[in-house]
């Protein structure tokens, strides 16, 4: 696949366009898991308090209709507070989860440091923590594997330009959130060293951040600054926090007949999203799965609850989606 | 209720003190002093960034700007009348969710008229709580901010809903310039013209400038500020289909903040809070004046955070500057 | 102590308004200050009392020149200001702006009996029964006025200055101002008094000091003048004090008032005939003010009718009445009347916008014919520029131009309430003909006011009213400065 | 509590008049209504909730409200003179950033120091630039609200940043109240005796009620106003003390939207936008009216995004019960 030999350091081979050809794919870390509905009535008669990081984006409605979904098989009583991304308000959700003397925590909240804080009001039961460290209270945690998750995506994203490309792309369009906290830098710098380990350092990077949660107005009026400041370039590399701003994206490229330059990167991956899907160089997602988070969180919260052992990592098998494999991840993918 | 009538009468409540705190407080910075600035900037820019200057750049400036203005349109008028709205940026949102949701359902046509039906309803909802139960604009437009951004939540999960085959918004009809600039500067010059030609216009000035003077020169006062909130209405429901038809989708935080947005441009651009001055060629300028700053900043690549400084000590350098000016002359 | 005045002058922008003042006030004398509309009076006590920065020349204390930064430093010397505009805190009580500005304190701490008993000390003075505990914002403007004044009064103070004090006053209450004044010259205090009531100046004054133009053009002991020399040195020619009458006499009835009863007044009747000017005369409290909002729909009534042209009106709203051909100047001018940020021409033209327009469209043409009409016939001292901010003008000349507003419109029935309040007598004249004009081109105009020289000058009948009800009908030359006393004050009680 | 009595006292007469609109802006609801209301809140959740009416429960209501309360009092003072600081929000986030770095620099103690130095120092820069420069206080504080925000980021890197042994927050020194809760308590207790007792609270209320009739007697106006955005400098300060102590952390987005939760309890508690009424209890109710009906609602567990339709729709309805308390009263 590799044009001319590699030479040299990744950094020179990719400014000579080759690409290092054995980069070796990011291994995933310990404690992936996987997936089991709960078993019908198991909790019966507990109440569980679940800490929502922003019911207002995507990502979190997915995971907090999973949870709804075992919870109801269960049979337990889920009560929710959502953080809104603001780690007082968490705080205060965990201070009247202490009040409701609930049974079982799941707390999905943005500020890893805030959680010693946020443990120490919250009522002394087992915590559930969703993609971001909860210490020292936090009994397991649960989901993404945010940097592999990112490096997964960094690497075959490298993989492609390597192949496809012979590493040469005319610049790297990050659209970040500053606002959710270390799990932006997790997953947007994965992405980086994922493709870096492939294409060597990345040149031309744009980071842009789009607003609390990654907003799509925010990120297609700073695109559309971007491909102006960017005149000529065909490939332009654009991956984001979440796929709003992907959307957003692609909106300002068509509006400057652009859509071919952008190749994306997204992060998850929502069947429904056509609108990236389509495009023409969909290069392909990093599977969060939030949709099925609940048969994780659900299920080992109340064996915590009842005293059983469970594991401390309990990570979604991230999985790299592309058109071509889309199918055997979600066969009723309809675009 | 005899004795309340004259004192509420004789009582110079809020417009007395106005034009006096309008002189003092609320600063008007001329066309002129803005206009200097504007300058300042694009020169500033052309410098530093190649991409600055063309004509594509300025089609962009103007096209990122275009929502923001269309809803500052609507507010310049409400805010000459002493009036606000701060529903426009949940309105936006809602007004989009309403079109994606009906399109598959009836249709893209009908969902069009729904949706601008759903806007105007947002406005005539304002102007009913303000002019006829007489809850202040400000409670009440809080109020509806909060329950129209409540309610795409809950209506839309929070999901980001595509719609098909509603691109208006990224034609280029000429000049190749797209819809929504086009559109923006359309609403701009009928209000414009609304305000400057209009007797509608002028009540608009005189109610912000003294209620009670306007009522007893025969304004109809409630009914013009109801109008002025379906005017804002009428915006929400534009820039609705805008936001949407240009991103293809629209999502639980579509339009979070453009009321403040709009807010600054209209009063950065000489409006003052207790009405009754100001115009839309001033809220352009303001429009213009933070567009060109973001636009230039992103050319150049500066962090967005450093963008949000630099706009920060802009808008109040852009006041001192005017007020400076102000002085001078008046010593002189 | 003397507080004297050199070379005073101040510009507001391109235009100088004072051009070098030069004036001595001795304590202990009252010194009455006049002069048109627009002379630069309130300029000039503005910038005595450090609200305005002169731009040259300086104000001298005791022979040493002071510095008058601003109106807290003013105060510090002792000088204090009655506005001519009323400057209160309409949301706060009586009380509390009776110390506004110095609330009576202990370290900081404000204390409300103090506050209370303060308040009533100097309301006994000015003998007003205003209950101290009462909001501002709903006072009468007379007895908003009397807060103002009452003000003044509380604490030591060298030189008090009284701008225009008497425009919203009832004589009785004027007459209390006059005693209070009397105990402030007692005290050795130096009372500079604004007013454009001549015979105040004769009852009050030891010294009269006229402004034409931003110049001192008269400064003479009381004794030494006469009223027509005092009228010569202020507009520059004597005015005849000349009584408008009908020219022709007066037809069908325009305008007619059956039985009508508010809570204000009661059983109030009368018809105005084209061509026909009534005065409604009456003190505070005397429920004429009331009859004049009730004509514009401001207040609604309890039994009665009003019909315009024969046909009965319902006037539930200003805008119904106007359109059903009333107009209507309000009695306080800041507060009901002025568009403070706009223009002279918008504010003239307010209430005919519609008529000068074409189809909702402005039409500058007819706008500006309108504003050079009445700007000449009214003599409005400005830059003569359509455009200049009203809020510029002086209170006089905004006055002229809001009366103007109601002259433009031609409506068939006006209203006028204290149409001359402070107004000076070379306006009045150009007022009451303009007005005597508009009765002759087939208008019914009422005069509703508390100044009789209003009603005696331009009125063919007079009701006189008194505690809500008409007390007598005169007419012709039965209207005399006499017979309208004589009617209001046989039910005054002391 | 005279000063919310005032509007109703002066309230205007008939239907629609726009006087009445004029008074209506500026007129309140009695803290009677408002009680009113609370009370009906505080039926209805402990009927539909065990946990309502239990004291932890109201411990916890407390101290949620804590820092916009103390945000709220500042911004109290501001309002009755006529004025806004919407810089509040981040504000707060750059005290706690100042906190957080300087900490491990130059110690704690020290670090506290200078954090509240930064809070007072962004509430001088607000007032020098309102009545020094004399920029209307939307605009100075639109511009530092993006500063402040701004420099939070690029210094924070937008990240969450720590602090170790600073968590005096989270005591509960007695009564199991934690100490966010009882300094609220003490600055509300302050803030009201300031406004109802001392000459400095009532110039607030005389510059707000009219500002040229305040110059006219003598008060310095500019001066009091600089203080009073001292005072909310000082309300910052203190906000972001409590904020960083009891996360042990402050991050990118602390603070977010800090400064509208705040104005919307004042306005809510009474105090008119054109300034000179109303007083802290008005406001305090104004805090609780939201807080309870947020932890009622998430002890219910209500969608938040319901909650927000919720917050909305009470925010008006309040408004409106009272207006229509004060028709009923006066055609009575
Ligand atoms: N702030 C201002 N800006 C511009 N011109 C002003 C201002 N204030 C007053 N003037 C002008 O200065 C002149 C004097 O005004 P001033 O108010 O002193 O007159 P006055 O003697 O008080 O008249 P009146 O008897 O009507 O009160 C007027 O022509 C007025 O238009
Ligand atoms: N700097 C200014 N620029 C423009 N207009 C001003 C300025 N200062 C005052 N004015 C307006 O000029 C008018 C006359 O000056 P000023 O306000 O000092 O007198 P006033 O209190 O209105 O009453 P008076 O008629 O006695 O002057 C006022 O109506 C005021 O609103
Ligand atoms: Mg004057
Ligand atoms: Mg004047």
């Amino acid at each position: 696949a590799c044009s001319q030999p590699a030479t040299g350091t990744g950094a020179a081979a990719a400014t000579a366009g080759a690409g290092n050809a054995d980069a070796q794919p990011p291994t995933p870390p310990p404690g992936v898991a996987a997936f089991e509905p709960a078993q019908p009535g198991s909790g019966a008669g507990l109440t569980i308090g679940f800490t929502q990081l922003a019911l207002s984006a995507p990502f979190p409605q997915a995971v907090q209709r999973s949870v709804e979904e075992q919870a109801e098989i269960a049979g337990v009583e889920l009560v929710t507070c959502d953080s809104k991304l603001d780690a007082s308000r968490a705080l205060d959700c965990a201070r009247q989860f202490a009040t409701q003397q609930v049974d079982g925590l799941i707390t999905f909240q943005a500020d890893a440091n805030a959680a010693a804080s946020i443990c120490d009001a919250g009522p002394q039961v087992p915590v559930m923590a969703v993609d971001i460290e909860q210490q020292p209270c936090q009994t397991a945690f649960v989901g993404a594997a945010n940097t592999y998750a990112g490096e997964v995506l960094g690497f075959h994203l490298g993989e492609y330009f390597r192949d496809e490309e012979g590493c040469e792309y005319d610049a790297f369009v990050s659209l970040e959130s500053t606002a959710v906290g270390e799990v932006n830098e997790q997953r947007m710098g994965g992405i980086r060293s994922g493709f870096e380990s492939v294409c060597g350092p990345i040149h031309d990077l744009r980071t842009i951040d789009t607003g609390a949660g990654g907003q799509a107005d925010a990120a297609q009026r700073q695109m559309t600054d971007t491909l102006t400041a960017l005149p000529g370039a065909e490939k332009v590399i654009t991956v984001g926090i979440n796929e709003d701003v992907i959307v957003a994206a692609l909106a300002a490229a068509r509006s400057q007949n652009r859509t071919d330059s952008l190749y994306l990167g997204v992060q998850n991956f929502d069947p429904a999203n056509c609108t990236i899907y389509d495009a023409p160089h969909y290069v392909g997602s990093t599977a969060y799965f939030p949709e099925r988070y609940g048969e994780l969180l659900v299920p080992n919260l109340i064996r915590a609850v009842k005293g059983e052992q469970v594991p401390a990592q309990l990570l979604v098998p991230h999985e790299w989606v592309t058109r071509d494999n889309v199918e055997q991840h979600y066969p009723d993918f309809a675009c | 209720m005899p004795e309340t009538s004259i004192p509420t009468a004789a009582a110079p409540p809020a417009p007395a003190p106005a034009p006096a705190r309008a002189r003092r407080q609320v600063s008007i910075p001329t066309s002129a002093a803005l206009l200097v600035f504007l300058a300042a900037e694009v020169v500033f820019f052309s410098v530093r960034s190649p991409f600055f200057l063309n004509w594509a750049n300025w089609v962009n400036i103007l096209t990122a700007l275009a929502i923001t203005g269309v809803l500052a349109a609507g507010a310049t008028v409400l805010l000459i009348a002493g009036q606000f709205d701060l529903s426009v940026g949940s309105g936006v949102a809602f007004v989009g969710l309403v079109l994606v949701l009906a399109a598959p359902a009836v249709g893209l046509p009908l969902a069009v008229v729904l949706a601008v039906a759903t806007g105007i309803g947002i406005g005539l909802l304002n102007g009913f709580l303000v002019t006829v139960v007489g809850i202040n604009a400000l409670i009440t437009t809080l109020g509806t901010l909060a329950v129209f951004r409540g309610l795409t939540l809950v209506i839309g999960g929070g999901q980001n809903i595509p719609v098909q085959g509603f691109d208006f918004a990224i034609q280029r009809p000429f000049l190749d310039v797209p819809v929504p600039a086009l559109v923006f500067l359309v609403v701009a010059v009928l209000v414009a013209a609304l305000l400057r030609f209009t007797v509608f216009g002028r009540s608009m000035y005189a109610i912000g400038a003294n209620p009670v003077a306007a009522r007893l020169v025969g304004i109809r006062v409630s009914r013009k500020l109801f109008a002025a909130f379906t005017i804002s209405g009428a915006c929400i429901a534009v820039a609705g289909l805008l936001s949407t038809s240009q991103l293809g989708s629209t999502s639980g935080t579509t339009g979070t903040g453009l009321e403040l947005a709009a807010v600054t441009a209209v009063i950065l651009g000489g409006v003052s809070l207790s009405g009754g001055v100001g115009g839309m060629l001033g809220t352009v300028i303001g429009l213009l004046i933070v567009g060109v700053l973001s636009n230039g900043l992103t050319l150049m690549n500066v962090d967005s955070a450093w963008q949000q400084v630099a706009t920060g000590s802009l808008l109040i350098i852009a006041v001192a500057f005017d007020r400076l000016r102000q002085k001078v002359f008046r010593s002189a | 102590m003397t507080i004297s005045v050199r070379g005073l002058r101040k510009s507001f922008g391109p235009v100088e308004v004072l051009h070098g003042i030069d004036l001595d006030l001795p304590p202990g004398k009252v010194v009455a200050l006049l002069g048109e509309n627009g002379a630069g009076k309130s300029t000039f006590v503005r910038v005595l009392a450090g609200d305005h920065q002169p731009d040259a020349g300086q104000i001298v204390l005791d022979g040493a020149p002071v510095a008058v930064r601003d109106v807290a430093a003013a105060r510090g010397l002792g000088i204090r200001l009655i506005s001519q505009e009323i400057a209160d805190a309409p949301t706060l009580s009586v009380a509390e702006n009776v110390s506004l500005g110095d609330w009576p304190h202990r370290a900081g701490i404000v204390s409300r009996r103090a506050l209370h008993q303060r308040a009533r000390e100097v309301l006994d003075l000015l003998r007003s029964d205003i209950d101290p505990g009462r909001t501002v914002g709903s006072l009468r403007l007379g007895e908003r006025q009397i807060v103002e004044i009452a003000r003044a009064l509380v604490g030591e103070s060298r030189c008090v200055v009284f701008d225009e004090p008497t425009a919203a006053l009832s004589d009785a209450e004027a007459r209390r101002l006059f005693a209070v004044i009397e105990g402030l010259r007692a005290r050795g205090v130096t009372v500079l008094y604004i007013t454009h009531r001549l015979d105040e100046v004769f009852r009050i004054a030891d010294q009269v000091c006229v402004l034409r133009d931003g110049v001192v053009s008269l400064d003479a002991p009381v004794a030494e003048v006469t009223t027509a020399r005092v009228v010569e040195a202020m507009v520059g020619r004597s005015v005849a004090t000349e009584r408008f009458r009908a020219g022709a006499a007066p037809g069908g009835v325009r305008l007619s008032v059956t039985a009508a009863t508010t809570d204000a007044f009661t059983d109030v009747s009368f018809p105005v005939r084209a061509g026909e000017v009534l005065g409604l005369y009456g003190k505070i409290g005397s429920g004429v003010p009331e009859v004049a909002e009730a004509l514009i729909g401001e207040r609604r009534l309890r039994a009665g009718g009003i019909e315009v042209d024969g046909r009965p009106v319902r006037l539930r709203s200003a805008a119904e009445a106007i359109t059903a051909g009333i107009g209507y100047l309000p009695p306080d001018r800041k507060g009901q009347a002025l568009l403070g940020p706009r223009s002279v021409a918008e504010n003239l033209v307010a209430p005919t916008w519609r008529r000068l327009s074409r189809g909702g469209l402005i039409t500058r043409g007819p706008e500006s014919r309108a504003y050079r009409r009445w700007h000449d016939v009214l003599a409005v001292r400005s830059r003569n520029d359509p455009e200049q901010g009203i809020a510029t003008l002086s209170g006089g000349n905004q006055q002229k131009v809001l009366l103007g507003r109601w002259l433009e419109a031609g409506s068939k029935v006006l209203v006028l309430v204290e149409p001359t309040r402070g107004v000076d007598v070379g306006a009045r004249h150009e007022i009451y003909r303009a007005v005597r004009d508009l009765a002759d081109g087939g208008s019914a105009v009422v005069v509703a006011s508390s100044d009789y020289e209003d009603v005696v000058a331009v009125c063919d009948t007079a009701l006189v009213m008194v505690r809500g009800r008409v007390v007598a009908r005169v007419a012709g030359d039965g209207v005399t400065t006499q017979t309208l006393t004589r009617a209001a004050g046989g039910a005054v009680h002391a």
